[in-house]
């Protein structure tokens, strides 16, 4: 349950820490109407992401109505007007662009209500001046780490070849995109942290797209060939796509080649259980959903986050071949 | 006498009916939303819908030149997430701690806005060049310029999306004439929004770069024989539409609060089917500003009902892509010489 | 069996503010030319249109051999054995000229189970039907490669080989040569015998009492009547179409040539086929004449001087100021005028209306404080110049497109005086014009040389070059190979200096 | 005369160059690329380079019909991707966990793909009717399906991604002919492309299909005229169109592994600028077969070209966008016989 009284105590976690806030459950009645903006609808992760919420919502009573920004945040900015000239109760809105959370900050203030920001972070600074707004997420950057440190747990750590150092192509998200960015970022960082010696064969841009990840991948692999030790990709759809690549490329996973996505998706998990994946990384929809929820009838009974108490995280996991299994439905 | 009088009542209502078939289905969409939502019909929903179709209609006033001409401009969304990318490195709030350009000194708003305006022209200009020397088709040419622009946009803001902008910047897409008193009357935007519309009234159907453009559309050879310098005034028209787009782009950074490299993304087709709708023919030499702006708001209204109507956002794209069909069919019937 | 091969009976057909057709009829005889006669916009294309299911009657009847029918469609008017030459052009100009005539009907052969196109017999066929009208073209040459001439016997060609039993032939020979015209006379005889009921469109008089039998004549889309064509006089036939006498057929010429202001030096194009060293000039009042059989390279000349086609050397010199002139602006600043050979394709604004039409090139003149345009003057404009020019239309909002050619034709003419220039080209004038409007062209192109303008005018009609003209230039193969005085000029010593092909 | 064979020899070589500079262009980049970086000129990557160019050769082989008669196709993208995404949800191995439908039994990957190209070609011919009946622009009636499109597809996979094919799925596009002894030859895909041009090439030339085709991009009411029934083959090429959109759907889905929604995003734009390159006129009336492989060949080489050179992402959209202007600018001399 999301934070009671005035001030919660959680402070916000570093990187890979987290913490999670307890509380009284909310009193208030459910049967409210709620809007959610998602920034995109055919976004795999935020789907998995919004549909949970939806039925968590719909089963508490609530009236909820999704929309989509289609990844405009003017389209996004016009729904919020939207849904407060409606005169909804709460607000669960997912940033196109958290550079432009103080806008929606501005909005919401004005139109006193009350506002779960999810996915996206804003600024502690964005966030200050609205009491009744409060971010619930996971930390990007621990995904990468987490990558980084599903390829340390390898046998190798992931120089294969032994030449001492990692040689590894990376097929990036849409750049603009912070997960993109700092699991680019922070996937190597967790090797170089270890003292592993890096190298960068070629970093592509894959827009998160399956098809994409595949070409990426073959194209690398024909350039590099047996150079190739690791094969970082900001998603699983890229990394599925990776992975067709390896196969038509002869290389075996796990032998000659290691590759690691993001979230955790079916066939991602079933590519680990078979051992073509070396492992994923699990962004916690369910949890995240609850815990926005919670936070969300939290605002709604009275609560109010202090300045700098406005995040609460939530952890990603790790996903191998040895736990795989807790997760495949 | 009688008989054929009636006749040509019953022909004058069925003209009439199919004429403005799209917007009465639209407005009788909006009454049936009115009577069974709250709030429709409230002044703060008006208002929102006064201030999403200001810099969409701009913005397809820009490029209705071009489809007038029987050309296209798929560089216009793109061009309009520049403009706002650049409008936010400008104007970011000195005090701003992730300014993009932190050695910039305070730009007034003034200032950015014509920097942007000059910057999207230029790049106007060249989809201008490119289509009247080089003969390139504008589809292509414009497909081009959409893909180098976007990334030019991303070369420059690095992929960071942009926030934190100056009041006074934002102010213009969040102010009110007449603010206080009689409570918030009448948007800045609208009143942006109305005086372009008047200006391109007056420039298509007041000016010689009109009657031009008109007769470009109309059959381009013949204009040139007629002593029309085609070139220089196709190259106008895209400039013009850049300009237009700049200033879409810059308005829709100041409403939505910050910007990034998708900032503008598909705004090209949404003005495209506008345009259309509102009569704007791709065979070229039709189409009144009177009827970009119809076409803008049968689209802006039909998204509000939606959202009011609290369909499932893929059943909205569902609804939206009949009406871009629907309204066009229906709409045409005007122009099918009888057979 | 019925006396006649094809009947319309009382055929209504409006458009919007226009009763195009307002009981029409027509009786078609097998084996007969069927010629059906009436000014610019009495309806005769229209009533066509509708008998080959391009247009829908509003009212009427159509008997194809004593059976009432139903035309829906161009196809179908084609399976009832129906052709038609149309009197816009229909060229596919991308596809070779074999495909052009084959078009909709190509032949096919059996390969295991698919049909495919015989490109083979295609084109041995086209061959053939070429010959048949005396065209010697590869039928695989692009269509886009030939002049308009040759392109409207294409088109000739193609309705010929349809084997038709009703051949429709509006406006055939609007630009054909008199060599071209005898030819497909000679044909029309063939189908004649065949059996083949014609109908024959034209505005040139001689052409109708020359190869018709029967003439049906129509004013204001109503029938008028039919008569045997041997009844019939020029001046009977114009009586009845214009619904008043019409005494001359050309004006009466009082325009007295002055001192030269045009002087054309060695002009040659870029295009080493077209024009060359063509040296001429012209005088203030003067009416030149240019004369020469199709492909003479006259159209492409004048549209040199008009900078809508690149010279490689010579120079245009106008009261002793020496021209550049890269396109029409240039030229239009300098008060020379054009109205071009093919005008839908280079004049007509069509989706525009009347009054854009007529205004656009002098738009220049009718601005309020240098940036405004003056409607009320340019209305002004408009009212005069259709009273003056007698256009036939509802209003000067009307759709340019929506006029008959011949009406388009003075809206084109109105734009141009709009302009007021000191020199005017002229290519092929009177194409497609009725006779009481040729006439009132003939009296415009008088009166402008009297105001002292000069006036250049390219035509295919030897009598209209010799009735109208102070001097005839005459051009062959892209050289001018003489020039005769206007008194003199006959069509012998015309033909005599048309024909001078360079030795190869 | 010796001068005169020696100037047209320069003509000639003058037009060579200028009919086919952007092939040589891109020739000389890809020697280039080939002697600064490794295994440029390998197997592995010209066989990369001939799975990349076969989906997407078909899907313009598609898009080149519609253009070709003036028209264009908006909703090819969006129905790859429904393609995708259907033979994703019939294909799945029956033992995978994740299945969008659990209930189905196993479907022969045969039966999978008519059913694809099936339901695709409904939607092709309905944009043909909306085209050839109701006279929508084909800009907007395949811009109103594209978003309709999307929306049922986004319906039926209630977004989520979809993968874990069934293996003789996945070898569709990932075997080869003649594997083993002599290594991995001639991929399937590349066959599949081959027959389907070879289809094309004959439809276009051989039939009358293609004929009537060709006539109406070149002059649509001389065709009509003339009795070729215009609105019937404009219904077969869009029906066609999307046979072959669902085809490339069907393969890219295989060759990835994996499909979602977003899917083909963005194919019709490349596709359209491929035809362009090859020498498909937006003017209608023309284009070949063979002009589309060329064109779809410029861009993928490109792309490989861009990627050996490890360019970065920012730039090789410029680079692209170049390349689209810069192509057609010099293919269009072609056309541009001086007057
Ligand atoms: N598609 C159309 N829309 C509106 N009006 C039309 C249309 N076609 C013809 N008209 C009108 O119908 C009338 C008859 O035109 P039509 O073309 O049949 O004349 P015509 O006798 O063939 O003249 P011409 O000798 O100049 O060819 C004219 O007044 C014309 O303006
Ligand atoms: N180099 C060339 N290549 C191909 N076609 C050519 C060439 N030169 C001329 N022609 C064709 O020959 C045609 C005949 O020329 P032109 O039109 O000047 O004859 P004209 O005397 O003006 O005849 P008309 O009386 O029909 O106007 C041109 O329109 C053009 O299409
Ligand atoms: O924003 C889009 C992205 O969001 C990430 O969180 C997710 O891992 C990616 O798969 C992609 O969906
Ligand atoms: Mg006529
Ligand atoms: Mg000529």
């Amino acid at each position: 349950a999301c934070g009671g009284g005035t001030a919660t105590t959680s402070t916000p976690p570093a990187p890979t820490g987290s913490a999670v806030v307890e509380g009284i459950e909310s009193q208030v009645p459910a049967g409210g109407t709620v809007g959610v903006c998602i920034y995109k609808f055919d976004d795999n992760f935020m789907t998995t992401y919004r549909t949970a919420l939806e039925t968590i919502l719909k089963d508490k009573g609530y009236e909820v109505t999704v929309v989509d920004g289609n990844n405009d945040q003017a389209k996004q900015t016009e729904q919020i007007n939207t849904f407060i000239a409606q005169g909804v109760d709460a607000l669960i809105i997912n940033p196109v662009m958290t550079s432009a959370a103080s806008s929606i900050v501005n909005l919401v203030q004005t139109a006193d209500i009350p506002t779960v920001f999810i996915n996206r972070e804003p600024t502690a600074e964005d966030m200050a001046s609205y009491n009744k707004c409060v971010y619930v997420g996971c930390d990007a950057a621990q995904s990468g780490t987490f990558q980084g440190e599903l390829i340390l747990e390898t046998e190798t750590k992931g120089d294969i070849n032994g030449d001492g150092k990692v040689s590894y192509i990376m097929i990036q998200g849409d750049p603009e995109n912070i997960d993109a960015k700092l699991r680019t970022e922070y996937s190597v960082k967790a090797l170089t942290d270890a003292g592993m010696e890096v190298e960068q064969l070629n970093l592509t841009r894959g827009d998160w797209d399956q098809n994409k990840g595949q070409e990426i991948c073959a194209n690398d692999l024909a350039q590099f060939g047996d150079k190739v030790e690791v094969v970082f990709s900001n998603n699983d759809s890229m990394a599925l796509g990776a992975m067709e690549a390896i196969k038509t490329a002869g290389r075996t996973v796990g032998k000659d080649i290691y590759i690691v996505g993001v979230d955790a998706l079916d066939a991602a998990l079933d590519a680990v259980k078979a051992g073509e994946m070396t492992g994923t990384v699990l962004n916690d929809a369910q949890s995240q959903a609850e815990k926005a929820v919670e936070c969300m009838e939290g605002l709604l009974g009275g609560t109010t986050y202090a300045e700098g108490e406005q995040s609460i995280y939530v952890d990603y996991v790790k996903v191998t071949s040895d736990n795989v299994a807790e997760f495949i439905k | 006498m009688a008989k054929e009088a009636k006749q040509l009542n019953a022909a004058r209502v069925k003209q009439f009916l199919s004429n403005y078939a799209i917007i009465i289905l639209i407005a009788l969409l909006a009454l049936a939303v009115g009577f069974t939502r709250d709030n429709f019909f409230s002044r703060s929903n008006l208002v929102n819908l006064i201030i999403n179709v200001s810099p969409r209609f701009i913005i397809a006033c820009g490029v209705s030149g071009c489809l007038i001409t029987k050309g296209t401009d798929l560089s216009a969304g793109r061009m309009v997430g520049l403009s706002a990318c650049l409008s936010a490195m400008l104007l970011q709030d000195v005090a701003y701690s992730g300014r993009m350009l932190p050695w910039l000194p305070d730009v007034p708003v003034f200032v950015g806005l014509i920097a942007v305006l000059v910057i999207c022209g230029i790049f106007g200009a060249i989809n201008g060049c490119v289509i009247a020397f080089l003969k390139v088709p504008p589809f292509i040419a414009t497909l081009g310029m959409q893909t180098i622009v976007y990334g030019l946009c991303s070369v420059i803001t690095k992929n960071q999306p942009m926030g934190g902008y100056k009041d006074s910047y934002t102010k213009v897409a969040n102010g009110y004439l007449l603010e206080g008193a009689v409570g918030k009357i009448i948007p800045y935007l609208a009143i942006i929004a109305l005086i372009i519309g008047l200006f391109m009234w007056f420039l298509y159907n007041k000016t010689r770069h009109g009657k031009y453009m008109y007769a470009i559309g109309g059959n381009e050879s013949a204009a040139q024989v007629a002593g029309v310098n085609v070139p220089a005034t196709l190259i106008r028209i895209y400039l013009l539409a850049a300009v237009l787009y700049a200033l879409g782009g810059f308005l829709l950074g100041a409403k939505a609060g910050g910007a990034s490299v998708q900032t503008g993304y598909g705004y090209e087709l949404e003005a495209i089917a506008a345009c259309t709708i509102g009569g704007v023919s791709t065979n070229g030499g039709v189409g009144k500003i009177s009827g970009v702006l119809v076409g803008v708001l049968v689209f802006e209204i039909l998204k509000i009902c939606l959202q009011f109507l609290r369909v499932d956002p893929a059943y909205t794209f569902i609804a939206q892509g009949l009406v871009i069909i629907v309204a066009v069919a229906l709409d045409l019937r005007k122009y099918l010489a009888k057979k | 069996m019925s006396e006649y091969r094809l009947e319309m009976r009382n055929v209504v057909k409006t458009f919007p503010g226009v009763k195009a057709l307002d009981h029409a009829q027509l009786r078609l005889r097998p084996g007969t030319v069927h010629a059906l006669m009436g000014e610019n916009g009495a309806g005769k294309s229209t009533l066509m249109k509708c008998m080959f299911g391009i247009y829908h009657m509003d009212e009427g009847e159509i008997f194809y051999e004593g059976q009432p029918v139903h035309i829906k469609d161009p196809l179908d008017a084609l399976h009832h054995g129906i052709a038609m030459v149309h009197q816009e052009l229909q060229p596919i100009t991308e596809r070779s000229i074999g495909e052009n005539i084959y078009v909709g009907r190509y032949p096919l052969k059996q390969i295991g189970p698919v049909k495919i196109i015989d490109h083979k017999k295609m084109y041995e066929d086209a061959a053939r039907v070429l010959e048949e009208v005396h065209m010697n073209f590869d039928p695989r040459a692009k269509l886009g490669s030939l002049s308009v001439s040759q392109m409207q016997l294409v088109e000739i060609a193609k309705a010929v080989s349809a084997d038709c039993k009703v051949l429709i032939l509006d406006e055939p020979t609007s630009s054909l040569t008199a060599g071209e015209v005898e030819a497909l006379f000679t044909i029309v005889e063939e189908l004649k015998s065949k059996g083949v009921a014609i109908v024959y469109i034209s505005h040139k008089m001689d052409e109708i009492l020359r190869i018709s039998d029967e003439v049906t004549i129509m004013r204001d889309g109503q029938y008028i009547g039919t008569w045997a064509a041997k009844e019939l006089t020029t001046d009977m036939i114009i009586t009845k179409m214009v619904g008043r006498e019409l005494v001359d057929l050309y004006p009466k010429r009082k325009n007295v040539p002055g001192e030269e202001v045009l002087q054309i030096e060695d002009f040659t194009s870029i295009n080493p086929k077209s024009f060359r060293n063509v040296t001429f000039s012209v005088r203030k009042g003067e009416i030149l004449g240019v004369a020469g059989l199709v492909g003479a390279q006259r159209t492409e000349l004048m549209e040199g001087l008009f900078g809508l086609r690149c010279h490689s050397k010579g120079t245009i010199t106008y009261k002793g100021e020496e021209l550049k002139i890269n396109r029409p602006a240039d030229a239009i600043k300098k008060g020379i005028a054009m109205l071009t050979e093919d005008r839908r394709a280079t004049g007509i604004l069509g989706v525009l209306s009347i009054a854009d039409n007529v205004s656009i090139s002098s738009l220049n003149q009718y601005l309020i404080g240098g940036i405004m345009l003056d409607d009320k003057k340019i209305e002004q404009l408009v009212q005069d110049n259709v009273a003056k020019l007698s256009i036939k239309t509802p209003s000067s909002k009307t759709l340019i497109q929506s006029l008959s050619g011949g009406n388009q034709q003075k809206v084109l003419i109105s734009r141009w005086l709009a302009n007021n220039p000191d020199i005017f080209i002229l290519d092929e004038p009177t194409r497609g014009i009725d006779v009481g409007a040729k006439y009132e062209i003939y009296c415009i192109i008088e009166e402008l040389a009297r105001q002292g303008k000069s006036i250049i005018m390219i035509s295919s009609e030897m009598g209209e070059l010799i009735g109208m003209s102070d001097r005839i230039m005459v051009m062959c193969d892209g050289r001018v190979t003489g020039f005769i005085d206007g008194d003199k000029a006959n069509q012998e010593n015309i033909m005599e200096l048309a024909t001078q092909f360079e030795a190869v």
